[in-house]
């Protein structure tokens, strides 16, 4: 197969723009996670042919005009799903999947905690902005209590989701927590991520200065601080569960929670044994011995 | 009503539980192996014990449908006698359990056996009864007891001796039972057929034959009758074909499962009825908007809702239509029996790539879960057309390239994942030529346009509707999916009337010019549903600009009999 | 093409997120307060930042609709100019920054103000520009100041007098700017109009308004445009008016909240937009066979799936006519102006109840998000209507209560959970007259046409559809919903043809006996819609028998404007 | 008001009881719960009349043919909002939801989660059999790994779902687990559910004789203990999470995990404090006030 032409060999990060530049708000934390990703690819030095890319519908599934790679820009709260199938069919791509926490905890939670316990190999990125922003700003699972928006004039009242303590609880095997503002390390754990053999999941804490100004960077870099550093080992789940009971008003942990390499989902369909699904060739299929139950 | 006799139906009844279904099956595969054609119905309600359950069958050298009436009852208890006793032809026969049935009518000819006495001598379970009562069927019919007793061996050939020592007894006890104390022959007799290369099987495992031909390689669905014995079928039958099997948390991740792995280049199905289509209608358009192929079975049951969840009806048709927000192109197929199912699930995959749409096997309960015998499908006659898929060097050569390029047929090359060069967005907003999103009023306008155009495009491919009977009638029903059956059987048993038939199996894009002119030709029209509102029939108001003159439908949640079609026939030729 | 000056159109453009549509509105404020009638269009990407916005408003002695080409352009940066320069009028004018914006076109009156300049003087933030350039349009055509001024006082009566101080001297800044360099008077000026008791609100808004007035207790939606106005109007008027507004995590949870609302006596409501109404289409099945009533509020935007979020279609009306498996009555209201949605959405409420039935609200982007004067909603005329309700004394001197009892109408009467003895199964699947799930055949049809009767009865009570124009005329329009608006604007510019315009609200069910006798003789017909495939064409043909000659289809995400009607119309004139 | 003419004073369990007569299977465990709720509906004294039952489907959403109240049955995995639904009416009303595994942990879990976290004042008890037992026997996400069926011949896969230990990372307020075949302490459970303030979730452990033979009665009296007989108190979240982790396979914990109370979404709107919603009268609604914006 000839080298892509259009590549520098080695990849740069440039080789994964495209011709339409960001519309995010000045000052946004998609900026941040836009150039990790893209850091995380050259890193890895996926070649934007071999990477699905996999978004859901917010300012964070907006980041489907702004990537170079095969790209499926998917419904709201769906993305996860799509990635899967992807993966299913061609267990070789590495495919990323990236929403908000509208798309992902509402709207799509089900599929995150199902998509976990699946444990299918494939990364998921969340633009946790604690609010939704396209809509112009509402209450998200993740809001923090007592936030003011649109539908929620005198405070949000539910108990605030936690996607970390969920993941855990459902079986997650690679749980991290990344912040925008902070992109060599967001970038690491991209890689980690996608390097993980099974459903990685990242959680990234991402100011949205339109929506929710009290979030801001300052407010996250006051609190923030890094599990690596604390001699924290992702290795425990209830002390993973634990870790994620610090309530981010407080203290914000950033790292991965937890980490550990059990059979995939394509493992248990024997996938990698095999040749990708998507390039079986069709010709040579012989049902015959399959009418024998019925004669 | 009943005219000479050519068919003989059977039906066996008792309560929910208690293996009907397994012993009719077992019944309809001795007759498929002795020649005859079979065709067989089921009715059970939606409880996995307590309720009543029947299984018939119709077998005779030629059979498009099961009918009515019955002609030898089964019946493992008193209710089965009781509800059962109207559907009975005058000469019918009864076999019961005396200690468990009292049939009370003098006209019939009764053939009380003692099932449980005999489970009870040859150390069976009481679900052996159905075993005794298969034994007696073919006594009574004048079969000999072979058949059933090689299929009872290979059935339990994995399970230990006694089990099979037993069951192989119970059924000779019932055959000798019969043999010893009934000598007088029953009305209805079987014959010997020659053999024949032939199959039994339902509607589903068609279908899911049809799409393991296709190269199917991806099958997403969550349980849901009718829609479940496919998904149980590809379990089987694909872990021996390579095929990925998922059961996911709910209907909206299947089809988007499927999406995503259509997207990625594997054909990819997924299977359910109407209530988990409800929730795909969002991903219908995501497919529609992203141009993914991709295969939607849908068996229809009885709704609004859960409805009457193991019934069947033909409700669905405007729904699969008009699903989703905006408009974008799907095609409906609907198979009007097993051996349709086969060949036109295969078809619906070669239709999905070349035209990049979604599209669906609309099937129902009655199809999906009838058994009938069918000539052993050919292979041979599926071919894998996968549309245009832009290749490495073909991206290099030309230099640049376009998913959604605007072309005059509609369209456009697909890019696999991996393809070097071929990198592109799939964008559920409207999007360029590229695929990045855009909100310019000419783009719209001609990504629309384009999308449009793959429907006319199919519709010049799509097979005609199949006219049955002679060219020209007085009376010319149309129906569309499983009421083929029905009313095949009911103009084989018209002959000599002046009635023809045209069968729809492609109900959209609706209609060629050719069906059209058919239509509008036809002396007077009598469209068969079994819906309550005439859904093809508004198809043809709309699309053909006739008004239909009569409308038959049907909306209980059983098939069309053909004795009605007949009788609705006859009215209507006679009011003329 | 332009027929003699009764309106006055004026756009404002910008990039997106510097207020733009705040600006615009305000702006339509002060001349519905002058007296004018406005009506307002806005542009804007599904973006947060960085597109392009823009606001228009057509002032006038009568509006309907919004009209191009466009008379004043308010240019805040260069792509306004060129983007706009095509719509604009000969006798146009353009107002902007020097600094910011080169008018290269000489046949237009041009207007540079300092804005930058006259922002900073003020010790306004940028976003300040738009006051000052309302200042200067205000000057332009000839009015005075007072009325912004008043305005702004009010608007930031809670912010602090330094603010409100810079914003008075921005507008000031920008009027007299205008009043000192530009002396000879625009080619557009208005005049002092008699004081009217008016409103000047969208479409979201008169919707919630009415359904607050009908007494809506429960009104739940998941955000999504052009649907979100809406949410955000409840959660601020609802908590005045004891509405509980909610937001849930989905649009699934969204209908089948309102349904278990419905079911317990509270009149409910959901509001969203296509694709979140794909979630919902299994619970409006839900609602169909519990006969729970409910409103549904849908506000069209173009698909099919996210397609173009923040532009208008009227792309779902034939999906919501057939969305969920089974069939089942619904009705479809369609209001085509912001005065209809009010009236029409308290009706809404009625109609669900008296037939128990989900009843839509079918809106559109243009309509819902769209701002015009209206005369101040009359309460009076809103008419609550409950339909039948059992209560405990009714039950008990009946002494039984059956939910689902067969009647002649199809209505059987609800009773709310707490009345005693009323106990009863609303039950999703198929049920007899007390509610307890059956399979019997004859209960099951027996409950589908009483539902499907329900119908019927509603057919009788819809208002018919309004005939704009003369009775007798060469060509009759037929639109339904917003398209109202530009087709009542363009008959008024072509009075003396012979040509007349008959309106939909009620779209479903359809035909009354009286609308299909006027669809049957109208000499010509022309179907005017915004989408691609004629749905409300395809409608007339399948329930009316008639093909229209002539459709007028349009599904770029844009509202037709009067002189594109205009111009079909004269086309299809000249031509016959 | 009169008081219900049917009725016997007090209540009997038979009051309860509608013509038809439940179609389980012998041996269901279904009939534990039938009999356990219409205990706990004795000795709360509710009259049919005032209590809302809502049902899923499933063989656990056959129940609602069984059992005389205001019975809504809605579709498979939506009961929950439904039930919220008619609280949000009126709120005076006694609201249980009941469902099946598959119809809450598969379609139905986002619902789930997220009624949790609103904390309405309902009572949701599950029918968990570890299998879908309507549609004939496939595995649920509660089925046990390596668990064989239809969908799953070679053994369930997936992580298998943890219900108590996700209700305690969703902020639930009380959170219980049951045992079809221990009657007195179900309805017990029940009844303390129902006057728990606040969403109240009791996961009951459910033989299925004909689809999941294996984990029978016995099989689950050799594993089952009591919380309240072992000095356990419900009061910790932390420690509550840790109990749910002890696997079914091995031990079976019966009783209350976690208690608190905490507003409900019925105080968030005030509704207490009020009429209900569906009681309002609609005569003297005055909008005038709300025009003034648009004046
Ligand atoms: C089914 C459906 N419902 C609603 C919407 C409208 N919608 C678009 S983006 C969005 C939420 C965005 O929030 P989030 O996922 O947090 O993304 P963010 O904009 O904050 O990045 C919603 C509700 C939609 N597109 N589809
Ligand atoms: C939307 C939808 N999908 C699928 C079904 C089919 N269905 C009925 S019951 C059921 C699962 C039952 O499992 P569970 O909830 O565990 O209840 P059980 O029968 O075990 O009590 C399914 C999938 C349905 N009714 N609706
Ligand atoms: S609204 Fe918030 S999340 Fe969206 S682009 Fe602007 S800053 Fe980013
Ligand atoms: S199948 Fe299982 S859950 Fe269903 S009724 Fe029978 S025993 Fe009970
Ligand atoms: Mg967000
Ligand atoms: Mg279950």
């Amino acid at each position: 197969m000839p080298y892509h032409p259009e590549l520098t060999n080695p990849l740069k990060v440039e080789d994964f723009n495209t011709g339409v530049f960001p519309t995010w708000c000045p000052g946004c934390g998609d900026f941040g996670i836009w150039a990790a990703l893209k850091n995380a690819l050259v890193k890895l030095n996926l070649p934007p042919h071999k990477v699905v890319l996999v978004f859901g519908i917010g300012c964070s599934g907006n980041f489907n005009n702004f990537v170079k790679a095969y790209v499926f820009h998917g419904l709201h709260g769906r993305a996860l799903p799509v990635g899967a199938g992807v993966k299913l069919a061609n267990h070789e791509l590495d495919v990323i999947v990236i929403g908000g926490d509208g798309d992902g905890y509402a709207e799509g939670l089900n599929h995150f905690i199902q998509t976990i316990r699946s444990n299918v190999n494939l990364t998921y990125i969340v633009h946790d902005n604690h609010v939704y922003s396209l809509t112009t700003g509402q209450a998200s699972p993740t809001s923090p209590t007592g936030f003011k928006s649109k539908t929620t004039p005198t405070g949000a009242f539910e108990y605030p989701f936690n996607p970390l303590a969920m993941a855990v609880s459902a079986g997650g095997s690679f749980i991290a927590r990344g912040f925008a503002g902070d992109i060599p390390h967001l970038a690491d754990l991209i890689v980690a991520g996608v390097r993980h053999k099974g459903f990685s999941f990242i959680d990234v804490m991402q100011p949205c200065p339109t929506f929710n100004p009290e979030l801001s960077y300052d407010w996250y870099r006051k609190r923030i601080y890094k599990l690596e550093t604390e001699g924290y080992a992702p290795d425990n789940r209830f002390k993973a569960w634990e870790k994620a009971q610090e309530p981010i008003s407080e203290k914000i942990a950033l790292g991965v929670f937890y980490q550990e390499e059990r059979p995939t989902l394509e493992d248990y369909y024997s996938l990698p044994q095999r040749k990708p699904q998507a390039q079986r060739s069709l010709d040579k299929i012989d049902i015959n011995p399959l009418f024998e139950p019925y004669k | 009503m009943q005219t000479e006799i050519k068919t003989i139906t059977i039906k066996i009844g008792g309560e929910a539980g208690f293996g009907i279904k397994v012993a009719g099956a077992t019944l309809g595969k001795v007759f498929s192996r002795l020649g005859y054609d079979v065709f067989d119905y089921t009715e059970y309600p939606s409880l996995i014990r307590g309720g009543h359950n029947t299984f018939e069958i119709t077998i005779g050298e030629k059979v498009s449908h099961h009918v009515r009436p019955v002609n030898l009852l089964v019946a493992l208890n008193q209710q089965t006698f009781n509800d059962h006793l109207r559907e009975l032809s005058d000469d019918a026969g009864v076999i019961f359990d005396p200690v468990k049935v009292t049939p009370n009518s003098k006209n019939l000819r009764q053939f009380g056996v003692p099932f449980t006495q005999i489970t009870k001598e040859v150390g069976g379970s009481d679900l052996m009864k159905n075993t005794v009562a298969l034994g007696a069927v073919l006594a009574v019919l004048g079969g000999n007891v072979e058949g059933l007793l090689d299929l009872i061996r290979s059935t339990f050939a994995k399970k230990s001796e006694s089990i099979i020592g037993s069951n192989i007894n119970a059924a000779r006890g019932g055959y000798d039972f019969i043999k010893n104390n009934y000598k007088e022959p029953f009305a209805y007799q079987i014959s010997l057929k020659p053999a024949r290369d032939h199959l039994y099987l339902t509607g589903n495992e068609a279908v899911g034959l049809g799409a393991i031909a296709a190269g199917c390689g991806l099958y997403v669905a969550y349980p849901m009758t009718p829609s479940s014995s496919l998904l149980e079928f590809m379990v089987k039958a694909g872990s021996k074909s390579s095929v990925v099997v998922r059961q996911p948390e709910d209907e909206i991740s299947a089809l988007n499962l499927a999406i995503g792995g259509g997207f990625a280049g594997v054909r990819a199905m997924v299977g359910t009825s109407g209530g988990g289509f409800s929730l795909m209608v969002e991903a219908l358009g995501l497919a529609g908007i992203t141009e993914t192929p991709v295969v939607i079975f849908e068996g229809q049951r009885p709704g609004p809702a859960t409805g009457l969840p193991t019934w069947s009806e033909q409700g669905d048709l405007r729904f699969l239509l008009h699903a989703a927000q905006g408009e974008f192109p799907r095609m409906i197929i609907a198979p009007g029996d097993v051996e349709e199912c086969f060949y036109h699930t295969a078809e619906a995959f070669n239709f999905a790539e070349k035209y990049q749409m979604p599209v669906f096997i609309l099937s129902d309960k009655n199809l999906a879960e009838g058994g009938r015998t069918v000539s052993t499908f050919d292979q041979k006659k599926i071919k894998i057309e996968r549309g245009e898929i832009a290749t490495d060097e073909q991206i290099a050569s030309a230099g640049k390239y376009l998913r959604y390029k605007i072309t005059d047929s509609g369209i456009s090359s697909r890019a696999f994942p991996g393809t070097i060069g071929g990198e592109h967005d799939a964008n559920s907003d409207e999007h360029d030529e590229a695929g990045y999103s855009t909100e310019d009023a000419h783009m719209r306008t001609q990504q629309m346009d384009k999308r449009l155009r793959k429907l006319d495009a199919a519709l010049k491919e799509v097979p005609e509707p199949v006219l049955y009977g002679p060219a020209n009638a007085s009376l010319t029903l149309v129906s569309w999916g499983s009421t083929k059956g029905p009313i095949l059987q009911a103009i084989e048993e018209m002959k000599g009337m002046s009635v023809n038939f045209l069968h729809f199996i492609y109900v959209w894009p609706f209609p060629t010019p050719k069906t059209k002119e058919i239509l509008l030709k036809a002396k007077k029209l009598m469209v068969v549903e079994n819906n309550a509102t005439g859904q093809f029939d508004s198809l043809i108001k709309e699309k053909v600009g006739r008004v239909p003159e009569v409308r038959c439908l049907k909306y209980d949640g059983r098939p069309f009999w053909p004795h009605e079609i007949i009788k609705e026939v006859r009215q209507v030729l006679e009011n003329k």
